[in-house]
């Protein structure tokens, strides 16, 4: 139990209650960091279709057998290939994910804001970050889901009513799964679905910068 | 026109001038010409603009940033949001010693291809309404905004592949691919680094991922060990 | 989505309706879905815009025609510049009883990639200071003219592959490719009719050229014996 | 011998002729008609990658063997293959052929003007033609060789001031190659380089509509 209320998600429970948003028979893209270990929660056989935008689609959990420069996924890290997989290269990938054809990208975030604007990519005051594919993704994905912590180390609110830190595209989010709760952006705001065990809906508006909707049937995260 | 092919690394960058415009394929650690890397380094080649998807992240780029023979880099990662552990880049980037577009990776591939395929810009929502945007025209069509994005072109293009035959034609194998194919098309000299040379003929024509009429040179060299560890 | 695989070409064309805009692979006898598009004749949809690159030489889709099934082709070949011998499409042309937009091969290909591919519009000099270039923007950069073409997508493609396994991925042989590989992207539901269905995971993952992704129905047909005679 | 003079070089002549123009190890696309006569007068050895735009790179000259429908030049025609050729789709194609990739191209002409437009689809008194790859072929080659007759069936003119059929692309002919000359595009105009055997420059001018510069070293068209 931290300073301010009971205990937050863990990171692989944060990752559980994405898997649980993917639809059976569909291709999601999982961005670095949090989203990552998403995969490892995926049901095993809803033929869900992870796309790696370094040019695969079809691949599995990490590998661990001798690791092969050649067969990573857009972090880096080695990788599995289910029946079916296939190779193309980045102007097809990006095709794939800049035509729609990508169903859910999962990306982490620094900001939301309540209109679903994404920042992820830059912390203006760190002098750095990058894009990567993340702008493309944001823009290309049919459903976009940012899993994120819901608040800084220092406290300050991830939900916002403007993100501060540069965007990474614009009314781009359309879920929000943090380790506190499960935000909808809808087009009146953003709506809370869900919260973590122990937690009220006031604790985590309190920590939530932009307004939020109780959902008439709010409920416990369920994993 | 056939290939030519070279028996080092070293040799095959000849010509290669100070202030050249030059793209290298691979994506981390897959399909990256680490060999061809090194031996700019050894090269000494300076000024270069690098227009590459990654620099410092599990690919040997950083070690020409270490001589300070880059000015300008074009890239989809380059800098962390955090700053643990710099990257030779990341600081001169940090000292304003370097200058760095950074380009979302699809707009990336895209204006490499505009480059090698006669287009003349081409219309994304990708970026529009963030920095990307800066600069650049802006339309609104269909209901949306779009950003006007223009063909990216190199001197040389420095690529990796996993076979080639005499002739010139390329095979990729794995996740290779990623920006080496494009890149192929879009530089006034091509050079690829491949792990094996076989007679022309032997690559069947189905599964030739880079045809002959896009690569002017070849080296054949052992691969590189080259790892990121994730930081 | 895994791809469905019906019995019959006709049941795979279940849903299409009258006004429907149909892309076709395929050019002259290579990668066209004959058994596709004979159960399109037979289905009896009307008022059908064709997307094809070619209309009557070598291919079944004058046979569409034939039936008046087509109101609007967009094509690259389909009216020849001499009469000796009129498809039923070339006369309905020339009676003004069907409406042709013309395009070049190329910017065919084009744009139909930006409609699958997420490209608002790209400019390229083809068909600058031409019949094409009417109504057209036109802009002047790098020194050359540049007609802005804007993305082509459809209802419905109807494509050929030589193989597929059950997921959906597809691989061509020879010539085969053509405008199949980038139909499959641009279209609402893609179709494809195939020599062979293998199960998931018999095609290499490097041989796919049509990743599942793109694939909604899978059918498989011994095909046709088509040839153009060259008139 | 016609009416209007000396006997004119065939068509077989006029591919020999257009041959001789491709470079060593150069990528040559041949258009329909007279054009795909000149692939069986390319010199054995030279290395002349032809590509055809339906997606190939590297076939040969027709094949005599079983008809497949899957492999056949832009014609339509069945075609062999040598060795390494390769076959994309038809983006990959055009993304060849519009970026400058194709050395040479060979079209046929209904018209040329003195400024190197060419006209090569259309005749509209017939009410029909079609583009096809001629667009972007005649815009995208390194270089464009026109080989067409000199003359209309009734005797008209086909290098002319300025077009009268509709343009396939404005200031892209480099050489013309007729039954009756070959003739070069420059800056300054049309200049006449060779003739005919039994034709003079006079003969040549008078069934020409645009003005043409006699080369100093004009001379005899040898195959």
């Amino acid at each position: 139990m931290d300073a301010e209320g009971p205990p937050r998600l863990t990171r692989e429970l944060v990752a559980m209650r994405v898997a649980q948003e993917l639809p059976p028979g569909s291709v999601v893209n999982l961005g670095v960091g949090l989203p990552t270990l998403v995969g490892a929660f995926m049901p095993p056989d809803a033929g869900i279709l992870l796309q790696a935008e370094n040019g695969i689609l079809g691949y599995g959990g990490f590998s661990n057998e001798a690791f092969d420069p050649d067969l990573i996924n857009a972090g880096g890290q080695p990788v599995r290939l289910n029946p079916g997989a296939s190779f193309f290269d980045s102007t097809a990938s990006f095709a794939m994910v800049r035509g729609g054809h990508i169903d859910v990208a999962v990306l982490g975030g620094l900001q939301v804001s309540e209109r679903g604007d994404l920042a992820n990519w830059s912390v203006p005051e760190r002098g750095g970050g990058s894009i990567g594919g993340a702008m493309d993704l944001a823009t290309g994905a049919r459903q976009l889901i940012v899993a994120m912590e819901h608040t800084t180390k220092t406290g300050a609110a991830r939900i916002v009513r403007k993100c501060a830190y540069p965007l990474t595209a614009r009314r781009c989010v359309d879920l929000i799964v943090t380790d506190l709760a499960v935000v909808e952006v809808v087009a009146a705001g953003l709506t809370l679905r869900e919260i973590a065990p122990g937690w009220t809906p006031e604790a985590v508006a309190a920590l939530t910068e932009a307004p939020l909707t109780v959902a008439a049937d709010v409920r416990e995260i369920a994993l | 026109m056939t290939a030519t092919v070279y028996r080092t690394p070293d040799e095959a960058l000849d010509g290669i001038v100070d202030g050249a415009r030059v793209m290298v394929g691979g994506f981390v650690s897959a399909g990256t010409p680490s060999n061809l890397i090194l031996a700019l380094k050894r090269r000494g080649t300076r000024d270069i603009t690098l227009i590459a998807n990654n620099i410092g992240f599990g690919d040997k780029l950083d070690e020409l940033c270490e001589g300070r023979q880059v000015t300008r880099a074009i890239a989809t990662f380059a800098v962390r949001a955090s700053s643990a552990r710099e990257s030779h880049f990341e600081a001169q980037y940090r000292r304003g010693e370097v200058e760095l577009e950074l380009v979302p990776q699809g707009t990336f591939a895209e204006r490499i291809r505009a480059g090698g395929a006669g287009i003349g810009g081409f219309l994304t929502r990708t970026g529009a309404g963030t920095q990307v945007a800066a600069g650049k025209e802006t339309v609104t069509w269909a209901g949306e905004e779009w950003l006007l994005e223009r063909p990216l072109r190199a001197d040389v293009a420095l690529l990796k592949a996993h076979r080639a035959d005499r002739l010139g034609n390329l095979s990729y194998r794995l996740a290779g691919q990623n920006f080496n194919p494009v890149m192929a098309t879009a530089a006034d000299l091509v050079i690829a680094e491949v792990e094996e040379i076989v007679e022309t003929g032997a690559i069947a024509p189905e599964a030739v991922d880079t045809p002959a009429v896009y690569i002017d040179r070849l080296v054949r060299c052992d691969p590189l060990e080259v790892r990121w560890d994730g930081r």
